[in-house]
């Protein structure tokens, strides 16, 4: 099942969600297996910022019946080593290359861009406007006066394709995709973690480190699913359906909601090589809908 | 250092056929047929979950897969005997105390570092509760270098939790704390003995947070070496998520891919938030 | 565990959300035994509309792992008939009463204000600025310069205490919040359902008859949790706290989260006294953590 | 008009033990000892989930209960010992069939309104498949009113799904789709001659939409009064949610508490988009 997307050819709809899969240190840990049976038909980064970030304090994990809460809080090297240490060995991965970033403020964003956009390891930019685990994290993706002001002040930094990542926390996804299309953007994705809190077993204290965090897995499949629908329904860009998929139904569902590409998430924890069993179901639709897989 | 590689883990998660169960006191030990798999070393663990009914326990729970420590690993003709000792303490051990021999589990391993041997000097190996899993692995690996012998300190609740050792004809020193076998207190009261004797040693330990951070501080003061085989949430274990960071004098690091054997002098301390038990 | 909220004694903090329990049809189908065994120290009306409303085509229900999608659709006799037939029988239940009301313009509002004003039945109105299943349901809910200018205007036509529900679907829960305590409200309720959206097996067509509906039980308490948290630490006025409540441990921690009274909701459909049961746990705290009932 | 009032459901849900376990086909017939409610009526029909691991099958569902017609109702001394009858068709149905005999359910009921009966005409019963259940439960009814004696349908798909009616001792004549036994072809075929020759009967039917309706078509031709049993998803069961309606000359009805038998005249169809099967 090829497909099309902001030019690119991949070779299947299946991509990794930003921050579930880090595919580096999947090389080490699987070997040549690992790049032989690549589960993504792209890759997407974690999320890089401009300066390093250790991350949130631990716990930054708490599962839900269906799902879980993280509070990893974007750890990464920063703009500077991620370029010199990771970008080349990024480039060595069978798949084009999506970099997820994100900024503290539009100059924090620019300099990004005009860093990356020379690169030609880079097939792509998702721009990360909706991360529940940084401060004022999501409300560029959830407004759309705000997302469109962004966007069109970073649309002139960089030439490559323009993924918009939006928050769920709208009863108006759909006004904020306009708004980053008529902005530029290439594609929107969605949906981001949906915002969330546990407290720590028998008190009434967070668990997480951070205090609270953002929730992903199937719990959030159908507010995945309606936000998808709504998005698809009102933008003409490509729309990269996320939230909840376990199995080639669950991302045949996004792509019958209208999105062009499917990226699995959470599901890669409960199984490393989840991407391949999703878009080899896929191929085959008769027995996906009475044995999903 | 370790005198064997990292071996690598098979790409994905597989089905393995359960092919004993036994009960000591509070624990259960499964075997599992690998046929996947290469030969783990020494503190290595498995993802493991069920491929029916995960989930349905408190709170719908368990979602993700749960990390164990294998005890013991034997390579058969028919691939490799795995075995997983484990206590049930909520929805996820819970769920794998029901399985029972012929029953399916879903594997994905070996992840992490494992101990890394240290041949020069005497091996003291240190278990606290469940921690004894992954010190079972590390003496029969020892076992098998020919001529290193270990001095194993065993230490648990009662005799009833104590009969776990007695599954591996594990030779130990044994301590309760209540007294009802070997000697009434604190392992670390055997550990510290031996140590003020035989500082040549290096320590390898695994157990309950708080045991682990007495051996630390212990070691640190006597200038003894320290491997400790750590605990904290973990969702993927290979990496992929960074749920799993502990504080350590380089900053967090992920336990999964990094650990879970961290060495002593790396840590500030091994009491960390949020660790499993 | 006595309370007092917004002016009313309460013998214990736990009361039933909006649309999750038709009290008159419970008296019917159980007897004198749920009058003596009432579950809740107060009493939650469906919400009510100015015209009569038949609700959306079935199917109305999805069931999710941890909870449901609902697109009932407020169907409802409409106020003249609500007043005539049912408010009386109300009355006669063995606690007070607060009517939740919806309108779809100011004016149908302040007609349904000023019609029940002078009723010594109802204890406080609540105001559903939240509900998904109806169009342009839920902006009120979850846009702080709309839900100030409604609660502003609708102030003055009611002397009754009046709760504003709020929507989920916002970055910033807070802030709606304080805009609806600014303009004049007496509590603020939340969260109401998440929009979501599920389809029929093995189809890409919606499930429901009304293409989308709410989410509600255990997949959104930590949604819950996480907004009630931070409604409760931004506003004075008190907060009615659900989402998810399945037994006390669920309610004590909506309580300790800051929230004045606790609503059981979805909990009640598969225990119809899950509110006795979550109360009377609520009453031992020693247990509640080990074996939450 | 029923000769026999309502009964009130106990308030909420209560614990009750499995007695009896057998299988016909790919149905299970459960029995379990209801100790707190009263005698029910034909047609109504209990909520039911298990106490434990309600959960974890597809999806993580079954999460809401489960409507489930009774089949029989036996007063003992010792309760009523009730039975239901179930086929396996999705998670909820699924793990009905793991429950074996002194495992718990939890029940709450009887609900909704069971069959009127008409005293002056002739009692017809047709059930198509898992319809049975409530079928047998008024032919039970019936026979223990003096005097009234019923004429009874029944379609199955094969001779072996027609094996729960033997469960029951059902006297009834049989249609089966693949005519593995008795008539080939519907039940409707069946009942279309009986009506032709005895108009004076009422007809109290269940079964799936389809047959419904044709029942309700047949009937209507005829003028023949029919009470059509039916399903619609229901998440509380006692009128709580407004998520059972169905579409009725009178608009939508709760089918839980104003069903779940309809008369055939309330309905421009028996067609329920979304009903459960
Ligand atoms: C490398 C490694 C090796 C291990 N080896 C073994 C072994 O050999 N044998 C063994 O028995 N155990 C082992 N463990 C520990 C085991 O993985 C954990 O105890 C596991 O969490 C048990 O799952 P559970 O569902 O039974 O208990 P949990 O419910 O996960 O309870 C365990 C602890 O998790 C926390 N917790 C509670 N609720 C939640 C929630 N909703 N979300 C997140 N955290 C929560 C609390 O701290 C609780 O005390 C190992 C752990 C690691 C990291
Ligand atoms: C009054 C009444 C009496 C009944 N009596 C009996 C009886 O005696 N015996 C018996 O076997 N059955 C009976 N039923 C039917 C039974 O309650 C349903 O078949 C029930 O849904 C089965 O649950 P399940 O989980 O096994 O199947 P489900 O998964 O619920 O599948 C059944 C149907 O539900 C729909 N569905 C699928 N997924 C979902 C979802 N996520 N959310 C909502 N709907 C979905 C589809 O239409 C599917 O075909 C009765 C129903 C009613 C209303
Ligand atoms: C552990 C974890 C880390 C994540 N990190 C990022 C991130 O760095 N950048 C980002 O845009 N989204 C991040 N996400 C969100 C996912 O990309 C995705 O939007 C979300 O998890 C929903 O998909 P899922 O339900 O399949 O997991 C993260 C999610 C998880 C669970
Ligand atoms: C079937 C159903 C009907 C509902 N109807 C209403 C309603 O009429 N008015 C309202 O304000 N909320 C309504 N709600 C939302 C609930 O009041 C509550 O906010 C939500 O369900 C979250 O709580 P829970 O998870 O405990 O169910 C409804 C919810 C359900 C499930
Ligand atoms: S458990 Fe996921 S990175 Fe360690
Ligand atoms: S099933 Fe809830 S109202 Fe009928």
């Amino acid at each position: 099942m090829p497909v099309e997307f902001c030019g690119i050819e991949l070779e299947h709809p299946i991509v990794n969600a930003s921050g579930t899969y880090d595919a580096l240190a999947a090389r080490r840990v699987f070997g040549d297996a690992f790049e032989r049976n690549f589960p993504f038909s792209a890759y997407v980064s974690k999320t890089i910022t401009l300066d390093p970030r250790a991350g949130n304090p631990p716990p930054r994990l708490w599962e839900l019946g269906q799902g879980m809460i993280n509070s990893i809080g974007l750890p990464n090297k920063g703009l500077v080593r991620f370029v010199e240490e990771d970008l080349s060995e990024y480039a060595t991965l069978p798949a084009p290359l999506i970099v997820s970033v994100m900024g503290f403020s539009v100059d924090e964003l620019i300099a990004i861009l005009e860093a990356l956009d020379g690169r030609d390891e880079i097939a792509a930019l998702e721009l990360n406007f909706s991360c529940p685990n940084v401060k004022t994290g999501n409300i560029v993706g959830s407004d759309p006066v705000e997302c469109e002001a962004m966007m069109t002040q970073l649309r002139a930094h960089s030439d490559k394709p323009m993924i918009a990542k939006l928050a769920p926390s709208t009863s108006r996804p759909d006004l904020v995709a306009m708004a980053a299309e008529s902005a530029g953007a290439d594609a929107v994705s969605l949906i981001n973690t949906l915002p969330g809190m546990a407290f720590a077993p028998g008190t009434s204290r967070p668990w997480l480190g951070a205090g609270s965090g953002g929730i992903s897995g199937p719990a959030v499949r159908a507010v995945a699913l309606g936000q998808v629908v709504r998005v698809s329904t009102s933008v003409r860009i490509p729309v990269i359906g996320m939230g909840g998929v376990e199995n080639s139904r669950d991302a045949q569902q996004l792509l019958d909601a209208g999105a062009r590409l499917v990226a699995v998430g959470t599901e890669n924890f409960r199984d490393p090589a989840a991407g391949n069993r999703i878009s080899a179901g896929l191929a085959q639709p008769a027995e996906s809908a009475a044995n999903p897989d | 250092m370790s005198v064997v590689a990292r071996p690598q883990a098979p790409f994905g998660r597989r089905i393995v056929h359960v092919t004993d169960r036994r009960v000591a006191g509070p624990y259960v030990a499964l075997t599992a047929r690998d046929r996947g798999g290469p030969a783990p070393l020494a503190g290595q663990f498995y993802m493991l979950m069920t491929p029916t009914t995960w989930g349905g326990g408190a709170d719908g729970r368990p979602y993700l897969p749960r990390a164990l420590s294998f005890a013991r690993a034997v390579s058969t003709a028919d691939g490799i005997a795995l075995d997983f000792l484990f206590e049930g303490v909520g929805p996820g051990t819970d769920r794998l105390m029901e399985v029972g021999v012929g029953d399916e589990l879903l594997i994905a391993g070996p992840f992490g570092n494992g101990f890394a041997l240290d041949g020069e000097r005497w091996p003291v190996l240190v278990a606290g509760g469940i921690g004894l899993a992954p010190i079972v692995a590390l003496e029969d690996e020892l076992r098998e270098l020919d001529g290193v012998r270990a001095t194993t300190f065993v230490g648990m609740r009662s005799i009833d939790h104590a009969s776990a050792a007695g599954l591996y004809e594990l030779e130990h020193e044994l301590a309760t704390e209540d007294g009802s076998a070997g000697h009434q207190g604190y392992v670390t009261d055997l550990v510290k003995a031996h140590l003020e004797e035989h500082a040549e040693s290096t320590v390898y330990a695994c157990g309950p947070a708080a045991m682990l951070e007495a051996v630390r501080v212990l070691c640190a003061e006597l200038g003894v070496p320290s491997q400790l085989a750590m605990e904290s949430g973990m969702a993927c274990g290979f990496g992929a998520c960074y749920g799993c960071v502990v504080p350590t004098k380089d900053g967090f690091t992920r336990l999964c891919v990094d650990g879970p054997v961290l060495d002593g002098s790396q840590l500030d301390t091994a009491l960390i938030s949020g660790a499993p038990h």
